[in-house]
């Protein structure tokens, strides 16, 4: 794997459950700077669970991981974010009961108070659907809306390593293509560490620059994103798919 | 020497654990049956007992003398057995009724405990200070048992056959509580519980089922409270402080919610060991000083129950579809592959 | 100090079956304060027939259901169980055919006046039926001339007792009562009924309630310049009232204000000499200070009844309850020919000495009617500033009988 | 096609009338204190086809759909099962009449399993109900055998079986969104309304899932579908409403409908 | 009758000022971390002991205002650092939670009653004559307790939704794991709660006994349930709603007591609350039901 970038986020032999069972087991992946990682897998693979081990959500049942080089296996999940990572969680990624100003203003809890204004002008301006909403409480806005507001809430940080469980659930398509294609991809041309999970399968390799294939907790492939687009059995052999659906994979 | 230990006091001891058990099983199960299935918080539980107690005195104690005699009550009457049971039931079904049209309104879970909680306050200090309902707070005394003339006026004179009429009794109903949960209906009293958008949205009429669970509940309650006032023969609002409705609470709590089995265990251990045993404390210190500490001890044992058994002692078991009345059994958990 | 014999017989005991923990907890103070110096003075004479008496608190938490099994584990866990003090008012109705079955004598206090006509033969009471004490309030307030008179009573199953009295009794005696005032306890303020109150422009209060509830109200009532004379029960005159007023109102006012009808001595005797020994002996055991034990009316009480319990297991040579149990009457009640005794002591010796007597307890004569009850005069009395009991007057058994109180029963 | 037992009891004023919608809404909008979130939208849904619902994040779909279920409050408009107005029934009789939809934001019941869950949905109907329960005993069974035949037949066809004893909380993202799907069709409803029935379901399942509705939509049921993934709507649907602003803003066929330039306006651009 | 009227109603703003104090403590525990607290009642029984230990040690009263407060605020710490969180570890939920406290207020509450010797303590303190304008009475420090209830209500609700930690708190309440992704450190920030509703908890436990005049282990247990009514009448998590609610719940009260329904007088205070349930069902309904503690 000699093409791929200075790794970021190094986890190595990842076990992670709930209730002391095992969900994932032994996975290894890394992340590096200005690179875009997809993990894909069919539903109940593990990929949340994966990246709830990674953020510290989830307690690590066994193995280490690494940001920057540096143990933060021990670390907790605010520790973890002190260190530049962003999360977007697949649930629950807003606070219901804050307006849309507050919940941008805690995304950038940890930035000093007047960069505060500037931020969110900034990631606004990625996402102008929220510009009239700012003092709407988060719950009374529409679905998509809300998926909008947790991107836009962990944009706020600028994080180095940002992590996304399924970001364009519940977005029009316009708005789906305009996080990948242009927030995403512009965050890894900047130099910043994505890793991102998607069941837009074809749209996300398209993106990205490596990706893993997880199914049943564990990892069944370890490839550059267009070695598995080129793959025309990706979908067949590791998604369960038919062919339909296979065909379906590459013409999204 | 004839006060003194013998057998006879021991038993009469431990029958009279063994009544209080069926009660506080009785009030344990449909408490269960309301918190751990339908998610209703009812911390105003030991109202409609106390309203079961209250019924089945005075419509067995005769009319009332009025302010002449040394009780006052409304609803004097002679009822012969099993009608005052019935009132009893009926006592505490009506009142759930009333109180639930207004409590169990759309609201958050634990608002709903508190105004719960609240309607208990309310009905203790109106039924203290009102004399002429139920003789205010000294209360009713002089109740008897139903087979008094068969078998001894008191129930407390007949210990043993008081705890078979009140075993029966309380089988009989707990086990109607068990199928009932295990019912469609308690399903359904479940999945109210856990969503009631989704629920209503498939068919459950949310407002119905929950006044259902709470009033039969409600009768329960009311039953339990008939048959203990019999067995005491005197109810005063001191009996029914709205701490024993924790107590009950407790008692699910420590068994587990949400199993009959666990509720048993917890109903066994909570009212009747945890309370009981600090009784065997030799006393200490000034008087008095002995029994702060047993409750001091009495809250120490709660709350270590709950740590270390946080899901109770026989937690809820999974109802595994296999064991359901399917005819398939569920494949066994495999990769997507 | 260590007892004259000890350890030679095995020990008795004499049970307090009452609420010693929650919202009725005062009747557990008021009754050691009562039973402990009657054993200390029992145990100090060489206990009876050799056996020393010990003291065992049973908590009926002021609930009927709570009382029930305590007492059958009680019975069941204690051999030498010879007497019972109490049970308390509510759990009384519960307890008490309980306790007769078993067969063990009991000095009750439930004041409840279904037990003034008591055919349980073991129940044993020296106390005034609530009543009583009510009539008496109203014959001193008669006897001084008031004629507008405020009731202010908790609404707690405690302090509701007396009311029933204090209202057929005034009506009776054609008093107007201009305010009937019932406090919930434990508010944070009762300032609406202190004015109320002070609106109904009453001559006197008479009151009962628990003591923190009393405190705020007089303290309030002070602060809004509304006291006038209070009549207090028997249950004021206990030392939490006494001292949850007197801090509220301050010690000169309240030495002015109050006046208590308390079940009473007829004069200074050797008994109450005998008691205030008794006291100041078991002072280390008790929760309040020697002073307010010994002016505290159910303490007196409580420790007549043992006396006399103990004098009647001395006379039937017997701690058996069934065998001693008939010998109760036998050396209280007044009769020609028998020996007056003040103390336990004394009391033995006559005993031994073959003679038959009368035990002349701290609170006076002893005289049970047929069904088990003694209750003697009633005495007003005031609280000095120097926290002294100052007695103000009589009112006799006589005067409380000719009234024709009506409803109650 | 009703089995044995017919689960949901079909009041005989909700059957269409032939060539008649099975579902009508007329002039129906719903606001939100200042938000006008759904203003005059009027829609029928014919039995037999799926009408899907597209439009931009905020357009006032799940509104609209909150509001034929009633799930919220409409400020005006009226809604028709059949011939019958049901606009002024609570939800669980809407339901009752055949009416059932699933939530945008998932909705399983947590503390059931994923088979109690499906069976729980045929619950709404008579069957399960305090009098039924204690009268019939012997007819709650073998509802109970149907059900559960059918929920194992539902979970095998979107490999959801070994999950049957999992509680609903211990389900990831797309297997919530499965059961909610999956509960419906235990039902044999009149309409059904989803909500972004394919949001997190893995692509190959997707496919299943468009042959399925498509399958009981030809049993004479009609489906209200709002979806953003338009690979799917272009399979799915027969007929296609695009809604902008609370509005109704384009509806026809779905080619037609995606070039309509009013439409590439407001949600392709 | 007039002049009854305003008497009794301003014999009504005292008892709410005491009442408001009390509820915005406890509405801010619960809507900040989920738990219901029924030790509550117990904090304010030992931040009343101990203004009555200052002044048995002859120190100036106010500093037994300070030091009430202080003692509520610690031992609030100490209960929810030193025995709630460790139920927390162990996943114990919303319900369990509050039995927990239950068990802890009758651990608190009889270890008080055992130290105290079940006897009642008077506290006659900063009483003052009262200030008389026609049929109104009130004392200077009643007064003063109305000020108090006032600024505190005003300097919490600011902190509360104008600094970052106030919104970091309501953040951390409803979604403390995505709180701690955003950077948050929940459980200082669940310190600073427990801190504020700890001192409004103790100080409470105190203005209500220089009003009773008189404090025993049952003082905080009693005023629990008009605490709860009043933080569920003005919604929970709202303190301008507690101090409203605590407002109205004190004027029915002494109005009732004021008219001759001394003994109905706390039933009115409750039932009022019944009558809004009534009237108008959403009044106390909001917020998620599936709310995580957060400890
Ligand atoms: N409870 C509410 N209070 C106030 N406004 C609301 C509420 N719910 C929704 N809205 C607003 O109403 C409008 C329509 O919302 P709705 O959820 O119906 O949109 P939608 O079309 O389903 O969007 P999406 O595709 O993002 O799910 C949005 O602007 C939203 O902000
Ligand atoms: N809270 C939980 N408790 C127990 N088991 C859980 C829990 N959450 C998830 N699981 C189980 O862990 C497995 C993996 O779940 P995870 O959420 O990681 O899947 P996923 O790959 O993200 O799927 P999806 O694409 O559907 O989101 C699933 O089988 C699920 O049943
Ligand atoms: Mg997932
Ligand atoms: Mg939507």
């Amino acid at each position: 794997m000699t093409e791929r970038a200075t790794p970021h986020l190094v986890a190595t032999g990842l076990s992670a459950g709930y209730s002391q069972v095992p969900v994932v087991r032994g996975v290894s992946l890394q992340v590096g700077l200005g690179e875009i990682v997809v993990v894909v897998g069919p539903n109940g693979a593990g990929k949340s669970t994966l990246v709830k081990a990674v953020t510290g959500e989830l307690e690590l049942l066994q193995g280490r991981i690494s940001l920057e080089s540096r143990d933060i296996t021990g670390l907790g999940e605010d520790d973890r974010m002190a260190r530049g990572m962003g999360y977007v969680p697949q649930l629950r990624d807003v606070f219901p009961t804050l307006t849309v100003m507050e919940n941008l203003e805690m995304g950038g809890y940890r930035l000093a108070k007047r960069e505060v204004p500037q931020r969110v002008e900034a990631v606004l301006e990625t996402f102008p659907a929220l510009k009239g909403l700012r003092r709407r409480l988060a719950r009374s806005m529409s679905g998509g809306e809300q998926k909008m507001l947790g991107i836009a809430r962990a944009l706020m940080a600028d994080p180095k390593f940002l992590i996304l469980d399924e970001p364009t659930a519940n977005l029009a398509p316009q708005v789906a293509t305009h996080v990948l294609k242009d927030i995403v991809a512009q965050l890894a041309l900047s130099g910043r560490a994505v890793l991102l999970i998607e069941q837009r399968v074809a749209l996300a390799l398209e993106i990205a620059s490596w990706g893993y294939v997880l199914t049943d907790g564990q990892l069944r492939l370890d490839r550059s994103a267009k070695d598995l687009l080129a793959m025309s059995d990706l979908g067949t052999l590791f998604l369960g798919m038919s062919e339909a659906g296979a065909t379906s994979l590459h013409h999204h | 020497m004839e006060g003194g230990s013998d057998v006879g006091a021991w038993s009469f001891y431990i029958t009279t654990l063994l009544v209080y058990f069926v009660v506080d099983a009785l009030s344990a199960f449909s408490l269960n049956l309301q918190f751990g299935y339908a998610g209703v918080v009812n911390f105003g539980f030991i109202v409609f007992q106390a309203a079961g107690a209250y019924v089945a005195a005075v419509v067995t104690l005769g009319p009332s003398g009025g302010q002449a005699s040394f009780q006052q009550y409304i609803l004097g009457s002679h009822l012969p057995f099993p009608l005052e049971l019935l009132a009893a039931t009926l006592a505490g079904a009506v009142l759930s009724l009333v109180v639930g049209l207004f409590a169990l309104r759309r609201m958050r879970r634990d608002y709903q405990a508190a105004v719960l909680l609240i309607v208990s306050l309310i009905a203790l200090q109106v039924v203290s200070a009102d004399v002429p309902l139920f003789n205010g707070s000294n209360g009713l005394t002089g109740v008897t048992w139903p087979f008094g003339q068969l078998f001894g006026a008191t129930a407390t004179g007949s210990p043993f056959l008081y705890l078979g009429y009140a075993a029966i009794i309380g089988l009989l109903v707990c086990l109607g509580v068990i199928w009932l949960s295990r019912s469609p209906w308690g399903r359904s009293l479940r999945a109210m519980r856990d969503h009631e958008d989704a629920a209503s949205a498939m068919g459950l009429n949310i407002t119905s089922l929950r006044l259902q669970v709470f009033v039969l509940g409600g009768a329960i309650a009311g039953l339990s409270g008939g048959l203990l006032v019999e067995y005491i023969g005197a109810w005063s609002p001191g009996a029914w402080g709205y701490a024993e409705t924790f107590v009950i609470f407790t008692a699910i709590f420590v068994g587990g919610v949400g199993n009959y089995r666990g509720v048993l265990v917890g109903t066994l251990l909570v009212p009747i060991i945890f309370l009981e045993i600090p009784r065997f404390l030799p006393a200490v210190g000034y008087p008095g000083l002995t029994d702060s500490l047993e409750w001091v001890v009495v809250g120490l044992a709660w709350m270590l129950c709950l740590l270390f058994r946080p899901r109770g002692i026989i937690p809820e078991r999974r109802l595994k579809a296999s064991l359901h009345g399917s005819p398939r059994e569920p494949a066994p958990a495999e990769g997507s592959a | 100090g260590s007892t004259a014999s000890s350890g030679k017989k095995g020990s008795l005991v004499v049970a307090g079956v009452i609420a010693i923990t929650g919202t009725s907890s005062f009747e557990g103070s008021n009754q050691s304060e009562g039973v402990l110096p009657a054993l200390y003075e029992i145990n100090h004479a060489g206990g009876v027939l050799g056996h020393q008496l010990v003291y065992k608190g049973v908590d009926t938490r002021g609930d009927p259901a709570d009382a029930l099994p305590a007492v059958q584990q009680l019975l069941a866990t204690t051999s030498n169980l010879v007497a019972v003090a109490g049970p308390g008012t509510a759990s009384a109705p519960t307890i008490v055919p309980v306790l007769n079955s078993a067969k063990i004598p009991m000095t009750a206090v439930a004041g409840e006046s279904a037990y003034d006509q008591s055919h349980y033969q073991y129940f044993w009471r020296l106390f005034p039926p609530d009543s009583a004490n009510g009539t008496a309030m109203a014959l001193w307030a008669q006897r001084k001339h008031y004629t507008r008179v405020a009731a202010v009573f908790g609404s707690d199953a405690g302090s509701q007792g007396d009311l029933p009295g204090v209202l057929a009794s005034l009506q009776a005696m054609h008093i107007q009562v201009v305010a009937n005032i019932s406090l919930t306890p434990d508010q944070s303020s009762y300032q609406s009924s202190v004015s109320q109150l002070i609106q109904a422009h009453p001559d006197v209060i008479m009151t009962e309630s628990d003591a923190g509830t009393a405190g705020t109200f007089f303290g309030e009532l002070k602060s809004l310049g509304g006291l006038v004379p209070i009549i207090g029960t028997e249950a004021t005159y206990t030392t939490p009232w006494l001292t949850a007023v007197q801090n509220a109102i301050g010690p000169t006012d309240f030495h002015q204000y109050f006046t208590s009808l308390i079940t009473a001595p007829s004069k200074p005797t050797a008994a109450v000499t005998a008691w205030n020994d008794a006291v100041k002996g078991a002072a280390h055991q008790l929760p309040v200070s020697v002073n307010s034990a010994e002016n505290n009316p159910f303490a007196i009480t409580y420790y007549d009844g043992i006396i006399t319990l103990a004098l009647a297991m001395v006379a039937a040579k017997s701690t058996t309850p069934s065998v001693y149990n008939n010998y109760i009457p036998k050396v209280a009640d007044p009769g020609p020919g028998k020996t007056v005794v003040y103390n336990f002591a004394q009391g033995v010796k006559a005993l031994n000495a073959g003679k038959q007597i009368e035990y002349f307890g701290a609170t006076g004569l002893i005289d049970f009617n047929k069904y088990h009850n003694s209750f003697g005069n009633q005495e007003a009395v005031t609280l000095s500033a120097s926290g002294k009991t100052v007695s103000l007057g009589q009112v006799s058994v006589a005067a409380i009988e000719a009234v024709p109180v009506k409803g109650v029963a | 096609m009703s089995g044995p037992m017919a689960l949901g009891a079909v009041d005989p004023q909700v059957v269409p009338t032939p060539g008649a919608p099975v579902l009508e809404a007329r002039d129906v909008a719903v606001g939100y204190g200042g938000v006008r979130a759904v203003d005059g939208v009027s829609l029928a849904v014919y039995p037999g086809e799926v009408v899907g619902i597209i439009g931009p994040n905020g357009a006032g779909k799940s509104s609209f759909l909150g509001a034929l279920g009633g799930q919220v409050k409409r400020s005006r408009g009226h809604i028709l099962l059949g011939s019958r107005d049901i606009s002024q029934l609570p939800p669980h009789e809407r339901a009752r009449l055949g009416l059932v939809r699933t939530f945008q934001t998932t909705s399983e019941f947590a503390r059931m399993t994923v088979f109690e869950n499906l069976v729980t949905a045929a619950e709404g109907d008579s069957g399960a109900s305090l009098k039924a329960v204690i009268l019939h005993p012997r007819r709650t069974h073998l509802r109970e055998q149907e059900l559960s035949e059918r929920a194992f037949g539902i979970m095998e066809r979107f490999e959801m079986t070994h999950t049957a004893d999992l509680y609903g909380r211990e389900l990831s993202g797309g297997q919530r969104r499965l059961v909610e799907i999956m509960r419906c069709l235990v039902r044999h409803p009149q309409v059904l309304l989803l909500d972004e029935p394919m949001v997190g379901v893995a692509p190959h399942l997707t496919g299943k899932l468009i042959d399925d509705l498509r399958g009981i939509a030809a049993d004479g049921l009609g489906i209200l579908v709002v979806e953003h993934a338009l690979e799917v709507v272009r399979r799915l649907c027969d007929r296609v409403v695009v809604m902008a602003f609370g509005k109704v803003i384009a509806a026809g066929e779905f080619e037609e409908v995606v070039a309509d330039p009013q439409v590439q306006a407001a949600y392709l651009s | 009758m007039l002049a009854q009227l305003l008497g009794s109603a301003a014999d009504g703003i005292v008892v709410a000022a005491i009442l408001a104090v009390a509820a915005m403590g406890f509405t801010l525990q619960f809507s900040l971390t989920n738990v219901l607290n029924l030790s509550f009642g117990s904090v304010m029984t030992i931040g009343a002991f101990t203004a009555y230990l200052v002044n048995v040690a002859g120190l100036s009263p106010w500093l037994g205002l300070a030091l009430g407060t202080v003692a509520g605020a610690l031992a609030t710490v100490l209960l929810g650092r030193g025995v709630l969180r460790l139920y927390a570890r162990r996943r114990t939920q919303l319900f369990e939670m509050m039995m927990v406290t239950l068990g802890m207020s009758l651990v608190i509450d009889y270890g008080i009653q055992a130290i105290s010797q079940n006897a009642i303590y008077g506290y006659t303190v900063l009483q003052g004559s009262p200030i008389r304008m026609g049929p109104i009475a009130v004392t200077p420090i009643q007064v003063g307790i109305i000020g108090i209830a006032l600024v505190l209500l005003v300097a919490v609700e600011a902190a509360l939704h104008l600094t970052k930690l106030g919104k970091a708190l309501r953040a951390t309440a409803v979604e403390p794991s995505l709180a701690r992704s955003c950077g948050i450190k929940t459980s200082r920030v669940v310190l600073v709660t427990w801190l504020v509703s700890g001192g409004l908890c103790g100080l409470a436990g105190v203005v209500y006994i220089i009003s009773t005049q008189s404090v025993d282990y049952t003082t905080g247990e009693l005023f629990l349930p008009l605490i709860i009514a009043a933080a569920i009448l003005g919604g929970v998590g709202s303190l301008r709603g507690a101090v409203v609610a605590s407002l109205v719940m004190g004027l029915v009260t002494e109005i009732v007591a004021g008219f001759g329904g001394a003994a109905y007088s706390t039933v009115a205070g409750f039932a009022i609350l019944v009558v809004v349930l009534l009237l108008h069902p959403g009044a106390v309904f909001g917020g998620a039901e599936d709310r995580q503690l957060v400890l």
